[in-house]
């Protein structure tokens, strides 16, 4: 057991050991720290990719993707094929203000249209700017890092 | 005679000035700043909530019993104060005194103590 | 039915009747909802005399986010996503015994080295949570400056955290039958497996060294504070019987005295494989809450130090169905979450979705025994007590 | 500063001229310690503070604040006490502004070296007592009320060790006057802190933190408890008035402390007419620095254990030091 | 990766468990879970009951509405289950406004389910008794277990079950001019009654000609989500 009193100085000399210390803070809008790369900012969207299957749309918890598309004939690929149709998209939102970024779309999406950047700068200052569009997930595409290294 | 009026004439001066300072900012900051009361914020703050009942509520009768103390307590630590500017040319029969005087006075505290004034009950 | 669709019933109007005396001689006093110490959302109605509780009603609800009902429209997968947010200071943990829960029904055994992750993270996501107490803990009782030295420590640990699952807080990291999966098929980005990053066990072998620092820092700062033991010691005593009876769990049972660690007794994760101590205290005051935290940030340290040191390696995820349906069954799986007992009680009846789940949230049943803990206390004593029971509105309220 | 040199001036405007001089002191001396406060708190919880106001490491910020603060609107509660509310922070200001007036910068240079000197300034330093109690009472609001009295309790409790430790200053110096104290300091060759007042002045030191309401005795305003305390009402400039008046009397204390226990303006081989304030100043900074240092160190007590310390502990030993103190000046 | 899937037949039914430990003990080796039998049993014997299950590690004792108390004090002491670890209710409905409705037609009723165990091992029970759903009302348990209070008055808001003898059956979460008990599988969910749910857009078909694995396995998804709606 300690003398009384004595627990009192001895915070006293670790807080005067931390006064003289170098604080680890960011100093923000300066300098930025780097996320990890798996980091969930935002979705990205590859609209090539996307075959307007619906899919994220309905395996989102929170009903929080709009999709809108429609079919396009395509000339056939050899000639005196046949004639193929493809979806194609129109409309896709991402209503950020609902999203819960639980990554569910990323995961069910067959066709890897939809990945995960780690950006985090689109604050918005009102609520409705937080729905993005297809253009705006489009943009996010090359902010997509490459996949960690692994554990071996 | 006068010079000791003069002084006592600055520590009014000051007194005066320091409400003079708060009534000067506070009316140029009343210049300045919004003035826009509304029912909603008037309100006494109670955590968000409507107050329970009034805020002059019922309080605790220890803090009486503390002012008590403390009023009984000062009065007798400012018969020290002329006892201890005197003490030297005063000797050793000053000190006597003093010592029973002191002595009435922790005993006086023992006795509060051993009350349970100071147990939060 | 039709009765229910009042718009008001979506609303919470403020006013909610409290089932106290108003016409009381004494004063009565809101603590809450909007107050610096109720940890969010809490209200107390405290009877005070003078500064002593004559009697008090906790009133909660703020942050009711009925998440059982939301459970009754989503499929499992997108449960996950929700449960994480019950108690969001150590959101791994609370997937866990969903998780268990699940596989239990459908019988999927889990892969060892998804086990093994999942066991890491939990116990990463008991230091985050000690953490915030550790640091919120002396600034109740007025001191703030352990909860910067504390915060500092802990966004080590939610570093390592969100590298491994891309989430701080809310990591929705596991899935059925193991932990997230490689995502679709094409890309570079998702071809890769979701395993542990390059870099993780290293690092987290050093943080695993700083979170013995801060807990040495902290017994120099607060425990050893003659003045945060005067106000602790003693404070708020909880008798084991009573604690029992009120379901209350976790380091705040195990500070009364009752050496109950459902880590022990439970095999839902592979504990049995790590040696660590079940600490308990002896008076069940909120000095041996608080210090009970404190150890158990040591323990769960040691915990993962062996965990790093030897990870199973072989497959991330069981075999499991596309679609996943449950069995028809019931069962409850329970866990030993930083705050308590946290478990699962899932009725299923065959399908996608569950048919009820009932959340057993640690936090809940540690406050309700507020009422009566809190009887005779002195208002700052309230606070003292509060803070030590570490609970968190979203995990009371769900 | 103004040398108060034996030319005849106009008794009028030298009052003028010491008053404006005075209240640069408290301004002088507060925003420093706000500063101060705000960056020493901040490194030792290993932050970095106010950063951007006034550009290098934010310097500006406690004027910023105050700028704010002056452009906030400024209520007062329907269910307030109007007029008692509104006087408060009179009442402080007052008995803050009072105190500077026996501070001794230098052998001459104070404002009113009064025979009552020490004793003057523990009377008018009580009065803020009563606009803490007033502030309380007035606001209508329960936290506030609370506060209120608990600043009472606990300033009526420390105002004892307060007085009782100055008593043994007294003894050993033979008089009240401030400018007595020093020069009597000066004339033992050391400060009384090491002369025979150490446990006056640790007393002395504990009681002023109580008497200022800060940490560990920031009961009244204790934020986890009571919100804001006596001040939860309070907005707009007359919060400011309430936040300066803390700080002046950290530097009030500072200086009274330093005067009486760290030998004032004198220091060994300085020439304490030319140095004497600056001298002071460095000690106020250590006193007002080990001030911050607590508190952003240490929790806070309750109100039963702070008042058992000051009546159990803190009144017995500054007794006994009294006669101690008495013992020694008659034997010796 | 998905597609060979290790999933074992439904559980025995309750009845047959007892007889079928063997069963039982394989499937705990499998999954991991312990075997509750033995505890289930004794429970039952403890509480009176004469049903009970033990399926998934769940020891679960059906016990009497009119020895609901008396019952639950016997296992507190008779089997030292003295952690409380919560009370809550199954609203039993063939009917439901929110999720999918129940496969196979129940019996209307709620079930009160408790949950009991040990602080020494991993000994844990549940206990369930069933009410009418016309006049939901069952004896208190807060002279058995303090904490039962809290989760009373949660099943009594959320279900409208009256708990007799509860001290303050006010509502805990809920205002006070609130109407409706939300967990009542009657009570429709009022964000997915007013959404439209973006996933019902009618969409092209599946160019499956391109990529029929992952095309046909997501429209085998898709129309399975669609029933959720």
């Amino acid at each position: 057991m300690q003398a009384r009193g004595q627990g009192l100085f001895k915070g006293m000399w670790l807080t005067l050991k931390t006064l003289f210390q170098k604080p680890p803070t960011v100093m923000y809008p300066t300098e930025k720290e780097t996320p990890v790369p798996r980091a969930r900012g935002v979705i990205a969207l590859d609209p090539e990719a996307c075959t307007v299957c619906m899919l994220c749309a309905r395996e989102c918890p929170d009903w929080c993707i709009y999709i809108e598309g429609h079919k396009e004939e395509q000339p056939p690929s050899k000639e005196g094929g046949r004639v193929r149709t493809r979806a194609t998209l129109d409309r896709f939102d991402i209503d950020y203000a609902l999203c819960m970024y639980c990554g569910i779309c990323v995961e069910v999406c067959p066709f890897d249209a939809l990945f995960w950047s780690p950006e985090y700068e689109y604050s918005e200052m009102k609520i409705s700017g937080m729905l993005h569009d297809k253009g705006r997930l489009t943009d996010w595409l090359e902010t997509v890092p490459d996949p960690p290294a692994l554990e071996a | 005679m006068s010079e000791y009026f003069d002084q006592y004439l600055t520590v009014l001066a000051f007194g005066a000035f320091g409400a003079v300072l708060v009534a000067g900012l506070l009316g140029l900051a009343s210049l300045i700043r919004p003035s826009n009361p509304t029912p909603a914020k008037l309100e006494t703050y109670e955590s968000g909530i409507d107050p329970i009942g009034g805020g002059y509520s019922q309080t605790h009768i220890r803090y009486y019993v503390f002012a008590l103390l403390f009023l009984i307590f000062d009065v007798e630590a400012v018969f020290i104060f002329p006892w201890a500017l005197k003490l030297e040319s005063l000797g050793a029969f000053a000190l006597w005194e003093m010592f029973i005087f002191i002595g009435i006075l922790l005993m006086g505290l023992l006795y509060t103590i051993r009350k349970g004034v100071l147990k939060w009950e | 039915m039709s009765q229910t669709l009042d718009p008001r019933a979506a609303a919470h109007v403020s006013e909610v009747a409290v089932s106290v005396e108003l016409q009381t001689p004494g004063m009565t006093i809101n603590l809450g909802p909007q107050h610096p110490s109720t940890h969010g959302v809490l209200r107390l109605v405290a009877e005070l005399d003078g500064e002593r509780v004559v009697n008090v009603e906790p009133v909660i609800g703020y942050m009711h986010r009925g998440y059982e009902k939301l459970s009754e429209v989503r499929t499992y997968p997108q449960i996950t996503a929700l449960v994480n947010r019950i108690d969001w200071v150590s959101g791994f943990a609370n997937e866990i015994p969903l998780m268990v829960a699940v596989e239990r029904l459908m019988e999927i055994e889990v892969p060892a080295r998804a086990q093994a992750i999942r066991l890491i993270l939990t116990e990463l996501a008991r230091i985050s949570n000690h953490l915030v107490f550790l640091s919120s803990y002396p600034l109740e009782l007025g001191a703030s400056t352990p909860l910067m030295h504390a915060l500092r420590e802990r966004e080590h640990v939610l570093e390592l955290i969100e590298g491994v699952t891309g989430g701080r807080f809310h990591p929705n990291f596991n899935r059925i039958g193991g932990v997230k999966p490689a995502a679709g098929g094409g890309s570079t980005q998702k071809k890769l497996a979701q395993d542990l990053p390059q870099g993780f066990l290293s690092e987290t072998a050093a943080a695993m060294d700083r979170m013995l620092a801060i807990c040495d820092d902290m017994d120099t700062l607060v425990t050893g504070n003659e003045i945060f033991q005067a106000r602790t010691k003693g404070v708020a005593v909880v008798p084991p019987d009573l604690a029992l009876a009120y379901g209350v769990s976790g380091p705040n049972l195990r500070a009364s005295g009752v050496a109950f660690d459902l880590r022990e007794h439970e095999d839902y994760l592979p504990y049995d494989k790590y040696e660590f101590d079940v600490v308990t205290g002896e008076n069940g005051d909120c000095f041996d809450r608080y210090q009970v935290r404190l150890e158990e940030v040591r323990q769960a340290a040691r915990i993962v130090s062996q965990a790093i040191a030897d990870v199973p390696s072989g497959p991330l995820q069981a075999k499991v169905p596309r679609v996943i349906k449950v069995p028809k069954g019931e069962t409850y799986v329970r866990a030993e979450n930083p705050k308590g007992e946290m478990g699962y009680y899932i009725v299923s009846d065959g399908g996608r979705i569950p048919y009820r789940l009932k959340i057993r949230s640690a936090s809940f049943s540690n406050l309700s025994i507020l009422p009566w803990a809190l009887k005779g206390l002195l208002v700052p004593d309230i606070i003292a007590l509060l803070g030590s029971l570490d609970f968190v509105l979203g995990d009371v309220d769900r | 500063m103004i040398p108060l040199v034996a030319v005849e001036i106009n008794f009028y405007l030298l009052l003028v001229l010491k008053i404006l001089a005075i209240t640069g002191v408290m301004l002088g001396g507060s925003l420093p310690i706000i500063f101060g406060e705000l960056k020493i708190s901040a490194h030792m919880q290993s932050r970095v503070g106010p950063y951007y106001a006034g550009g290098r490491w934010g310097w500006a910020q406690p004027m910023a604040d105050g700028l704010k603060f002056f452009q906030k609107e400024d209520l007062v509660p329907a269910a307030a006490d109007r007029q008692v509310y509104k006087l408060a922070p009179y009442l402080l200001m007052v008995s803050t502004l009072a105190v500077f007036v026996i501070i001794p910068f230098s052998p001459d240079l104070i404002a009113a070296d009064l025979d009552l000197g020490i004793f003057f300034a523990l009377a008018i330093s009580s009065l803020s007592t009563l606009g803490v109690l007033m502030a309380g009472w007035s606001s209508g609001n329960k936290y506030s009320l609370i506060g209120g009295l608990r600043a009472a309790a606990q300033i009526i409790a420390y105002e004892l060790p307060l007085v009782l430790a100055v008593i043994g200053v007294v003894i050993q110096a033979g008089t009240l006057s401030m400018v007595g104290i020093v020069e009597a300091q000066i004339d033992m060759g050391v400060p009384f802190l090491i002369g025979g007042q150490a446990v006056a002045f640790v007393i002395f030191f504990i009681a002023s933190l109580a008497e200022l309401n800060r940490t560990p005795f920031d009961l009244p305003i204790a934020e986890s408890e009571l919100v804001m305390g006596y001040l939860t009402e309070y907005s707009g400039f007359r919060f400011t008035t309430f936040f300066l008046a803390e700080y002046a009397g950290v530097v009030a204390i500072s200086a009274i402390a330093s005067t009486l226990f760290l030998g004032g303006y004198g220091f060994w081989g300085l020439d304490s007419a030319l140095f004497g304030p600056f001298v002071l100043a460095a000690k106020v900074g250590i006193l007002a620095f080990l001030m911050i240092w607590i508190r952003w160190t240490w929790p806070r007590m309750r109100e039963d254990q702070l008042q058992t310390l000051a009546w159990k502990w803190l009144i017995p030993i500054s007794l006994a030091n009294i006669m101690v103190t008495a013992i020694f000046k008659v034997v010796f | 990766m998905r597609s060979g899937i290790s999933v074992t037949t439904n559980p025995p039914e309750e009845s047959e468990t007892p007889s079928e430990v063997s069963t039982e003990a394989e499937a705990a080796e499998v999954s991991g879970f312990p075997d509750a039998t033995a505890l289930a049993e004794r429970v039952a014997e403890l509480a009176g009951a004469d049903s009970w299950s033990a399926d998934f590690g769940n020891a679960k004792v059906r016990i009497d509405q009119s020895r609901w108390v008396e019952a639950i004090t016997d296992v507190r002491d008779g089997a030292g289950l003295h952690f409380f670890s919560f009370l809550s209710a199954v609203d039993w409905s063939n009917e439901v406004a929110v999720g999918e409705p129940l496969e196979e037609t129940v019996e209307e009723r709620y079930e009160i389910l408790v949950r009991l165990s040990s602080a020494r091992n991993n000994d844990a029970v549940t206990l369930s008794t069933d009410i009418s759903k016309t006049d939901p009302r069952l004896p208190t348990l807060v002279g058995v277990f303090g904490g039962a209070n809290w989760h009373e008055r949660e099943a009594s808001e959320m279900f409208g079950i009256e708990f007799e003898g509860h001290p303050n059956l006010s509502n805990l979460y809920l205002t006070d001019e609130f109407e409706g008990h939300p967990l009542r599988k009657s009570y429709p969910l009022l964000s997915r009654e007013i959404k439209p749910w973006p996933g019902m857009v009618d969409v092209e078909d599946m160019p499956s000609t391109e990529n029929t694995e992952g095309a046909a396995a997501a429209a085998v998804d898709a129309s399975e989500t669609e029933d959720e709606s």
